[in-house]
């Protein structure tokens, strides 16, 4: 009674669909045009090291004289403000469109050639997230316009003396916040006091179905 | 032997060699570099220092605040109730406890906006949502809740009436006049939860 | 996208019809390669029916590089999977005691389910020991809790607990498996031959 | 599932252990695909124990260390994933005997040098021995070895190793009741 059928024909035909789903999902599976460079520690060190990370607007003297042929300016804004008024010689790419492929490819060509690619809008925040992006997926050579086009447009005529200047700069407090924020009876603001202890909850981990037998 | 026993043997063995060229999932989960430059490019991240101060003044129990600027710069000042999470720490398992829970809505801010929107892009690739940027940081909002300006007479109406919140807002944060009251009113306790995805199915050994 | 259920796909009374319906494959299964006789079972350790081995670990290495796949595919999120805890003491304890369960009883509990249904009376009561087996530990429970929890190590994967990757798991069990395949039919086939008295 | 081919004398056959094999395997990896667990039978029969021990004394199930744990959240104790799944285990159980023309009037299957008392009484032993062994290590072949395994779980692979060579150890001492 104990027979088992020797053929393993039918086993053979399973185990070849089981193959085909595979191939399957390797056919289906996304292929990313971009892939992360640096991980998120990396991301968070490089965010302080300024002189890879900005292009100052006095800088963009010796572009707009072509005496510094190795940098290239894109426009992030959209079209109409481009066409409204832009810095000579820049690039149009509107920040939606830099997912398309051939912009992509652009920018893949410029690092390959060594060129430096430096991003601005109207300030440097609105830059500020397609520039880290790209930082993070590997465009090293990417950097971001401090002042944006806001501040050229404001000093165009004197972007050599703007070396001084200072006024673009971001990140730093420009009041002297305990004090402006002190309250005029003499007693600190609400928010010194008040600070609620820190907490620390722990995020699961992860999300596990239940099982066992 | 038969001879489709080689054959299913070569089959499994080149199906398990394949696994040794797959690389894992990553662990915290990411999202993809396309879904994160399109969420990079929607300005709805952005709140204004208005709107916190308004969130503030209603102790919205929602809302979370969190300095991402360096522990010194906290201990020197920060907002109400406002938490620390240098960016550094963001990485770490005690800074991204406040992150993701749900319910919350949490507001980075900095000195400007730099920071923080740079917190928030490092946040979003590890997935994590309801995350906002206070627009223009603490600078802004010394100019406009510490130090609000007086409109021109020719703003229009709702100009004036945002100067009027903030000239409220400002007697309220400063604790000009009404100190004692808001202090203690201010003083929220967020209870957190642990942040779930999706849920657990009862059971087990 | 998986898995449905912990993600929220579907609903939890679909998710018990397909328990439902995951049993009765599982249970066909079972069945149809012969598991529902202590004797092809109790074989494997004679040397005589190689079907235990065949079919349990051809379904690990199947579902080891499956699992691999899907989760590279993306079509299924591996950390979400339910892992099983590891409690070293008590499991070495348990796994020995059901081993030497096996080879008297002749049925591990699936195998003892389905073979009740076509009709074996020693399935019947290997199914009842099952019963009072376990009624016997949770009566003892109280004397027995300290020892059930010693050794915890958490939902552990090979994974974490060697840093090899898991890739190369899939990978050492398979040729394991087919080298064990390969090996077994041989024994198998000299075995028969000196059982005279048992018919096939 | 596939027809197998005619038999013959009335002989049955079982499938090819490797095509159980597969199947199974795959049949696992739906069930994660869906449930995010594989499966697992002795679970179920705890679930039993428990429902008895509740319908028999339920204050003194609850109160107790180990039912309790199963009692807690109000939902019927059988009323869970893994009862579903044995259910259905039985059922395709029966069918396949269905299919292949297994299913008989009761009897007992025994080694050619054991009597049917003896055969009963080790079957039951067995039991309780199996049965005491899957609480102790979480699972049994199928919950804690095949699915276990499958999933790179360290306890799973711990328990089958140690399962089969500890039976493959005492096989020898039990010999006279197989071959």
């Amino acid at each position: 009674m104990h027979v088992h059928e020797l053929n393993p024909k039918k086993t053979l035909w399973v185990l070849i669909l089981f193959l085909i789903v595979i191939i399957i999902g390797f056919i289906t599976m996304k292929k990313p045009l971009l892939n992360y460079q640096l991980s998120l520690q990396q991301t968070t060190k490089i965010l302080n090291d300024t002189s890879n990370n900005y292009f100052y607007p006095y800088q963009l003297v010796n572009v707009l004289d072509h005496e510094n042929k190795n940098v290239v300016l894109i426009d992030l804004r959209n079209k109409y403000a481009y066409g409204l008024g832009h810095i000579p010689g820049a690039k149009s790419i509107s920040s939606f469109s830099l997912t398309q492929k051939e912009n992509i490819n652009l920018l893949k060509k410029y690092k390959k050639n060594g060129i430096t690619v430096v991003l601005y809008a109207d300030n440097q925040l609105d830059a500020d997230g397609p520039w880290l992006f790209f930082r993070q997926i590997g465009f090293c050579n990417i950097k971001i316009l401090l002042g944006g086009y806001d501040y050229y447009k404001a000093h165009k005529n004197n972007l050599a003396q703007t070396k001084e200047d200072n006024s673009y700069l971001k990140g730093f407090p420009r009041f002297d916040y305990a004090k402006v924020a002190r309250s005029k009876t003499g007693t600190f603001s609400a928010s010194q006091k008040t600070r609620k202890p820190v907490i620390f909850h722990r995020r699961k981990k992860v999300t596990v179905a239940a099982g066992g037998c | 032997m038969n001879r489709n026993y080689y054959i299913l043997t070569a089959i499994m063995f080149f199906l398990a060699l394949g696994t040794l060229f797959i690389h894992e999932r990553k662990v915290p989960p990411e999202i993809s570099p396309g879904e994160l430059l399109w969420d990079v490019l929607q300005p709805t991240r952005f709140v204004s220092t208005d709107e916190v101060a308004k969130r503030l003044i209603e102790k919205d129990p929602s809302l979370l605040l969190v300095d991402v600027r360096p522990a010194s710069e906290y201990n020197k000042f920060t907002l109400p109730n406002a938490v620390n999470v240098p960016i550094d720490s963001l990485l770490t398992p005690a800074g991204q406890s406040y992150f993701g829970n749900p319910g919350m809505k949490v507001v980075l801010f900095s000195n400007d906006a730099i920071l923080a929107n740079q917190a928030w892009v490092l946040l979003k690739r590890m997935d994590f949502k309801n995350n906002y940027v206070m627009k223009g940081g603490l600078n802004e909002w010394m100019k406009t809740i510490i130090q609000p300006k007086m409109p021109p007479q020719t703003a229009p109406e709702t100009a004036f009436e945002r100067y009027d919140f903030r000239k409220a807002a400002h007697l309220y944060f400063t604790g000009a006049g009404i100190a004692k009251a808001g202090k203690s009113a201010s003083k929220m306790k967020v209870v957190f939860k642990k942040r779930k995805k999706a849920v657990v199915a009862a059971g087990g050994c | 996208m998986g898995p449905l259920f912990p993600n929220n796909l579907i609903s939890g009374e679909w998710n018990l019809l397909i328990a439902l319906f995951i049993g009765m494959a599982f249970g066909f299964l079972l069945e149809a390669s012969g598991f529902s006789s202590a004797r092809n079972i109790a074989g494997a350790f004679y040397g005589y029916n190689f079907v235990v081995v065949r079919v349990f670990f051809t379904a690990v290495i199947v579902s080891m590089v499956g699992l691999l796949y899907l989760g590279y595919f993306g079509w299924l999120n591996l950390s979400q999977i339910f892992i099983l805890p590891t409690y070293l003491p008590s499991m070495i304890t348990g796994a020995v005691i059901m081993g030497v369960g096996m080879i008297i009883g002749g049925f591990c509990p699936g195998t003892s389910l389905t073979a009740v249904v076509i009709g074996k009376i020693d399935a019947l009561f290997f199914a009842i020991g099952l019963y009072l087996g376990i009624l016997l530990f949770a009566e003892g429970y109280p004397f027995l809790e300290k020892f059930y929890h010693a050794g915890y190590l958490g939902h552990i994967t090979l994974t974490e607990l060697t840093g090899i990757k898991a890739g190369w798991w899939a990978f050492g069990f398979t040729v394991i498996a087919l080298a064990a395949f390969w090996v077994t039919a041989i024994i198998e086939k000299k075995v028969r031959k000196r059982i005279k008295e048992y018919k096939f | 599932m596939e027809t197998l081919p005619k038999q013959k004398k009335n002989k049955t056959k079982y499938i090819n252990p490797y095509l159980g094999g597969v199947l199974m395997g795959i049949v696992m990896l739906i069930s994660i695909f869906i449930s995010g667990r594989e499966l697992g039978i002795s679970g179920a029969i705890r679930d039993s124990v428990v429902a008895t021990a509740n319908v028999i004394s339920p204050t003194a199930a609850k109160k107790s260390s180990y039912y309790g744990k199963f009692l807690k959240n109000g939902h019927h104790p059988m009323d869970n994933w893994l009862d579903y799944e044995v259910l259905g285990a039985i059922l395709g159980g029966l069918l396949s005997g269905i299919l292949f023309k297994r299913v008989r009037k009761p009897f007992v299957e025994r080694g050619p040098n054991v009597s049917r008392g003896r055969r009963l009484t080790a079957a039951l032993i067995g039991g309780i021995l199996f049965g005491f062994g899957t609480r102790l290590g979480r699972g049994c072949t199928s919950g804690a070895a095949l699915s276990g395994a499958s999933t790179f779980a360290f306890g799973g692979v711990l328990v089958m190793f140690i399962l089969f060579g500890a039976a493959f150890a005492v096989a020898y001492f039990f010999r006279k009741l197989w071959i």
